[in-house]
């Protein structure tokens, strides 16, 4: 007697004449695969997950409160905590959402320079998740590549921005500091050692077979639970939807670059599955690749009469005309949201006229992409379970703020 | 016929893979750097440490204090002839305490500072065994500054030719704030 | 489709349901009845010329005697994006249908806003607490939520300001005793040095 | 030095001599040997994982501990790690899970440590250098090996753990599982020898070539004796299924499920601390080396091989050459096998646990059946060509 568990992922679960309990698995928070302090319950049967539960909140910082007690610019630090691996992103997001708030207009340089880093953070973001999805398929050493590049990242932004994690870089209506020429070309340079070392974890990992049977037909996510669970980022386009926001919604000066949205066409596994949304993420680093190059090559001078070089070291560099003290108007808000490494990032600000803002929600990608984690984890292996939470690839910072 | 062709992709993938790491294996030299010998070079005008702070160059204008998104600056000077704390160039720091425990490291107490006395440096160690560990008194000496603009250094000059810095040592000294510093 | 097309569909599908349409530069959204809200939801999902596939985001906003319940809409078919609110009853009546039947992903926002804001989503299944622990006391992103002293021995922070404070103040003034200066404790330390000190202790 | 021993012990009674004699000329030796090498191999295995795991991930790895004595000051490429980290595991706190089975959880290390020493007592470093050579040596050898097993499974019985529970289960299922196709793929140089014993089956391989009734004379300078090339392509394919079986026996990377770090914490070893949790790892290092050794006898001819077949007649001081240099090719050649079971560790990302067992039982089995069938075919052909 058997039969195959209800949206299982073909694994047969033996259902016994003789008397067996479910076992009930407490994975996290302190669990290695966890990526932070998740915590999931597992209920299993031997070896096979029959229903899963995560629980978030663990490292709940009140994010949302602290932004109503502090002024615009003072949140921007508390931003980058939100998604500790892609800080850049996450700053520029808060600072267009300010911005669009406050009714700033940007110079040019800014703009590109804003292109420039949120895609430096989007590479480095994501050779931390290809690392550590190594990583949790056992595969030490792509992690210990990764973390070799991510490093070079590390020592750039580190350069310009003073911080090797929590940049602080993006400030509103402008950036902490203006690279120089040196510091391009160094830039330019850490493009291509990745181009380049990007076919050592397509070695050890991508077109490893070894690999392949780890991470394909895992955790199929089809197109319309995608969508009903509002999945973004690289999990969406893995299911094959071709959706990016930042081609199709642009944001910034987004449109002005060419790219390709690499989306997965099911020639390798199953639509939806672990290794296309690893696979996804490896496809858009070199996107990101090109689209730094671009606006590297376009990137206009700064223009003293919009843009004025800072007196001192110390001062960030601004446009002309931003306040000191910034103040919204009253009743307005805004709803902003970037294209994320884990998905899109989105704030929804609220202002009654005063110093800082009235509200402010954050809408964390990796918030509601481990939210599908018991739909795409019935039936499937315990090992399995890994596999897809280390492919949702989500980080608890911004999932408990 | 699946079977054979798994079977192959197999081995030749693993094939590529322990060649790949072979190549490590005899390649020469490392990618990282041996910590205690070797340190990465820190950029002096962009890092962010533990500040940097001259005692006797702040005005006591709290504004690094209001910039914090944390508070954890804690400012207090010696109540001048009128009672009330003393403020301007003639400023005497009795508490100028930043508590490490909450600071961001974000650097937005750096640009309001009008006489530029304050500034992340490219310290950032900072070991200890209590919580009261982290906090720094810097009006007892602290660190001392590294001048990074012409603004500061023209400050200096100025309290140079009006001998303001022995002064306040010495009224510190009278006042029995302990002083840290090494006399220059 | 702009916001105003798409109020102006709602306006002819739902009449006076529809209470006010703004289409803002920076925030159109359509204001919309509490009694249809999920068929409103509904409706923005299923027409074909609106095909709103993905629920955002669903959050609220603290307008002292009443609560928004902002939920925003993206489409990427038509590539067009609203949102919709609604106003709770009032403040202590603080519910709102649940969308977790249009839409799954409105699940862990709904309960996320039920747990920071108190707002009650009637017709959701599984209405808990999610980034506090269960047996937390009221919603803190409430703009009449102060902060807590104390949760489980672990002191709150309005508790720690007030010791944190002291402990400095008595450093110090120790430190000006070693130096030779003002002896004896400070004033704010009273006659017992630790009094006040120990963590948890209400001030 | 033996005679005079005999002579001292002559006063003795019969029956204390009956008993003195092989105790002293057999058991402690043998113990001497076996114990002066497991240890050393140990530690020195875990260091030359952690270089070598550095060095192909483009690091350093523990290069610092190593000795000062005085004027002495050497970093000795941080041989010294092992034995400082065994050390600082001595003085942790020995852990015993409550509620767990104290007893059992006490003695499982100590079962794997004894299986894997137990493993060294019929390997033959060299010629006439064994602490025993058992007429049914292979058969002595893959149970022993199986041994590990017991003790894995008391671990993860008595932690009193999930995770350990999980651990173990897997650990029986795999390594049960691979022990047919191991078994299977070491009957060929049987096959080809005619014996179990391990000093023939080595003997067996400096005869020459036997290709499938074809007997080419080779010098054992050129290795082509060696079982490997037997029955060509056949013992190749089985070399490698008895490689990839004592890997998942071992429970090495890829098959390394029972203590998968990212999936079972640590599996069956995540209550363990200290001493104990550092003999599971003395042991599995020591039964890496013994298994590559293994290897070496069956397929790569043991101590003989182009080292041994050149430089057999010259004497190292006391030491014939052909024991030297014997020993010495053996030591090399198990030790490549070794690192390379290092490096696929530091290469591969792991297995699921079915698609261990369906590697096991869908490609290795048949695979190491096929294997057996040639080599029997092939013993038949070269047999009936010699016309005995």
């Amino acid at each position: 007697m058997s039969a195959t568990h209800p949206g299982s992922g073909g694994y047969i679960v033996p259902t016994r004449d003789v008397a067996s309990e479910e076992l009930v698995l407490n994975m996290g928070p302190q669990h290695p695969a966890t990526h932070g302090v998740l915590r999931v319950a597992v209920k299993t049967d031997g070896e096979v997950v029959l229903d899963c539960e995560p629980m978030v909140g663990n490292i709940h910082r009140c994010k949302e409160k602290i932004a109503e007690n502090v002024t615009y610019v003072q949140f921007m630090p508390y931003t980058d905590r939100l998604d500790y691996l892609a800080a850049m992103n996450n700053e520029e997001c808060y600072a267009r959402a300010a911005e669009k708030l406050l009714g700033l207009k940007l110079p040019e340089r800014i703009e590109y320079l804003r292109v420039i880093f949120a895609e430096a953070g989007r590479i480095s973001s994501h050779l931390m998740s290809i690392g550590t999805y190594g990583l949790d398929v056992g595969a030490i050493t792509p992690f210990l590549y990764c973390f070799r590049e991510r490093e070079e990242a590390n020592h750039l932004f580190e350069k310009i921005s003073g911080g090797r994690m929590l940049y602080h870089y993006m400030r509103i209506g402008g950036v902490a500091r203006d690279p120089d020429d040196a510091w391009i070309q160094r830039l330019l340079q850490f493009l291509d050692q990745v181009e380049e070392k990007m076919d050592e974890y397509n070695t050890l990992m991508t077109w490893n077979k070894l690999f392949q049977e780890r991470t394909m037909n895992i955790g199929v996510l089809s197109r319309e639970k995608a969508l009903a669970f509002g999945i973004t980022g690289p999990a969406l386009r893995a299911s094959g939807i071709d959706w990016d926001c930042r081609r199709d919604d642009p944001y910034g000066i987004y449109d002005r670059f060419k790219w390709e949205v690499p989306v997965a066409d099911g020639k390798h596994g199953t639509l939806g599955d672990c290794w296309n949304r690893h696979y996804i993420r490896a496809l858009e680093m070199k996107q990101s690749i090109s689209i730094v190059r671009q606006a590297i090559d376009k990137m206009p001078k700064a223009n003293p009469d919009e843009l004025p070089p800072p007196e001192s070291p110390h001062k960030p560099f601004l446009a002309k005309g931003v306040p000191r003290s910034l103040q919204a108007p009253k009743g307005a808000e805004v709803y902003v949201r970037s294209e994320n490494p884990r998905g899109e990032l989105a704030f929804y600000m609220v202002s009654d006229g005063g110093k800082s803002p009235y509200r402010v929600k954050v809408r964390g990608p990796s918030f509601c992409n481990i939210a599908l984690l018991p739909e795409v984890t019935r039936g499937y292996l315990l090992s399995d379970l890994v596999a897809i939470i280390g492919s949702i690839d989500i980080v608890l910072g911004e999932v408990d703020r | 016929m699946s079977y054979f062709k798994e079977l192959w992709d197999g081995i030749r993938t693993t094939a590529q893979g322990l060649r790949l790491t072979g190549g490590y294996l005899t390649k020469k030299g490392v990618y990282t750097i041996q910590y205690p010998e070797e340190t990465l070079p820190i950029d002096k005008v962009t890092h962010r440490g533990i500040h940097e702070y001259d005692v006797d160059r702040c005005i006591s204008c709290e504004n690094c204090a209001k910039a914090c998104p944390v508070d954890c600056i804690y400012i207090e000077s010696a109540p001048d002839e009128k009672g009330k704390p003393s403020k301007g160039k003639a400023a005497i720091m009795t508490r100028f305490d930043i508590d490490y425990s909450k600071c961001l490291f974000c650097g937005l107490c750096v640009p309001p500072c009008p006489s530029e006395c304050i500034q992340l440096g490219e310290r950032y160690s900072l070991p200890g065994h209590t919580r009261d560990d982290m906090v720094v008194h810097f009006h007892e000496g602290g660190y001392p500054i590294q001048e990074k603009t012409e603004h500061a250094k023209s400050m200096i000059a100025e309290f140079r030719t009006e001998n303001l810095y022995e002064k306040k040592r010495k009224e510190r000294a009278d006042r029995g704030i302990p002083t840290l510093r090494p006399a220059e | 489709m702009t916001v105003t097309e798409i109020g102006a569909l709602l306006k002819e599908r739902f009449g006076e349901k529809i209470l006010e349409v703004v289409d803002d530069e920076r925030h159109g959204h359509v204001r919309v009845a509490a009694d249809a809200w999920v068929a409103v939801a509904t409706f923005l999902r299923d027409d074909p010329r609106t095909r709103m596939e993905m629920c955002h985001d669903v959050t609220a906003v603290d307008w002292i005697e009443h609560f928004d319940v902002v939920v925003h809409l993206y489409s990427l078919a038509k590539k067009h994006k609203v949102a919709l609110k609604t106003k709770t009853p009032s403040r202590d009546d603080a519910t709102c249908p649940s969308l977790t039947g249009v839409w799954p992903a409105a699940d862990w926002h709904e309960r996320e806003t039920w747990d920071l804001m108190g707002v009650r989503f009637t017709g959701h299944p599984d209405l808990r607490r999610i980034l506090l622990p269960e047996d937390w006391e009221g919603h803190p992103l409430r703009k009449d939520e102060g902060n807590p002293l104390e949760y489980h021995g672990i002191p709150g922070i309005a508790a720690i300001r007030g010791a944190e404070e002291r402990l400095r103040e008595e450093e110090l003034a120790k430190k000006k005793q070693r130096a030779g200066g003002h002896p004896g404790p400070h004033p704010a330390v009273g006659s017992h040095p630790t009094d006040g000190v120990t963590p948890g202790v209400k001030p | 030095m033996r005679e005079g021993l005999t002579n001292l012990l002559s006063g003795l009674p019969q029956w204390l001599q009956d008993i003195a004699l092989p105790v002293l000329f057999g058991l402690i030796p043998a113990v001497i040997i076996v114990l002066g090498v497991v240890t050393p191999v140990g530690l020195v295995g875990i260091w030359g994982e952690r270089r070598i795991a550095g060095k192909i991930q483009d690091r350093v790895g523990p290069d610092r501990v190593g000795i000062s004595l005085g004027p002495i000051k050497s970093r000795l490429f941080g041989l010294g790690q092992s034995v400082a980290d065994g050390v600082k595991l001595l003085g942790k706190e020995d852990f015993i899970p409550p509620g767990g089975l104290g007893l059992m959880f006490l003695c499982a290390p100590l079962v794997v440590f004894a299986g894997a020493l137990a493993l060294f007592a019929a390997l033959p470093f060299g010629p006439a250098l064994w602490a025993a050579d058992p007429n049914l040596g292979i058969f002595y050898l893959l149970s022993v090996g199986a041994l590990e097993v017991l003790g894995v499974l008391m671990a993860g019985w008595s932690s009193n753990n999930k995770w350990s529970l999980l651990g173990a289960m897997r650990e029986v299922a795999q390594v049960i599982s691979y022990e047919i196709p191991m078994a299977i793929a070491a009957l060929c140089p049987v096959l080809l020898a005619g014996s179990m014993k391990m000093s023939s089956i080595v003997a067996d391989q400096t005869n020459g070539l036997d290709l499938w009734g074809l007997h080419i004379a080779a010098p054992e300078a050129t290795a082509l004796g060696w079982n490997l090339f037997a029955a060509f392509p056949f013992n190749i394919i089985a070399f490698v299924v008895f490689y990839i079986c004592a890997l998942a026996a071992l429970k090495r990377a890829p098959f390394d499920l029972p203590e998968c770090e990212s999936e079972l914490v640590a599996g069956f070893l995540t209550e363990y601390s200290g001493m104990r949790w550092s003999l599971f790892f003395l042991g599995e290092y020591a039964a890496m080396w013994a298994m590559s050794g293994i290897a070496t006898v069956l397929w790569l001819g043991g101590w003989t091989g182009p080292l041994h077949g050149f430089l057999a007649g010259v004497d190292v001081g006391p030491i014939p050459g052909g024991v030297f240099f014997g020993t010495l090719a053996f030591v090399v050649k198990t030790t490549i096998l070794f690192l390379l079971m290092i490096q696929i560790r530091w290469t591969l990302p792991r297995l699921r646990l079915d698609q261990v067992m369906s590697l096991c039982y869908k490609y290795l089995i048949p695979a190491a059946m096929l294997c057996m069938l040639a080599s029997g075919a092939a013993a038949l052909l070269a047999s009936g060509g010699a016309g005995s």
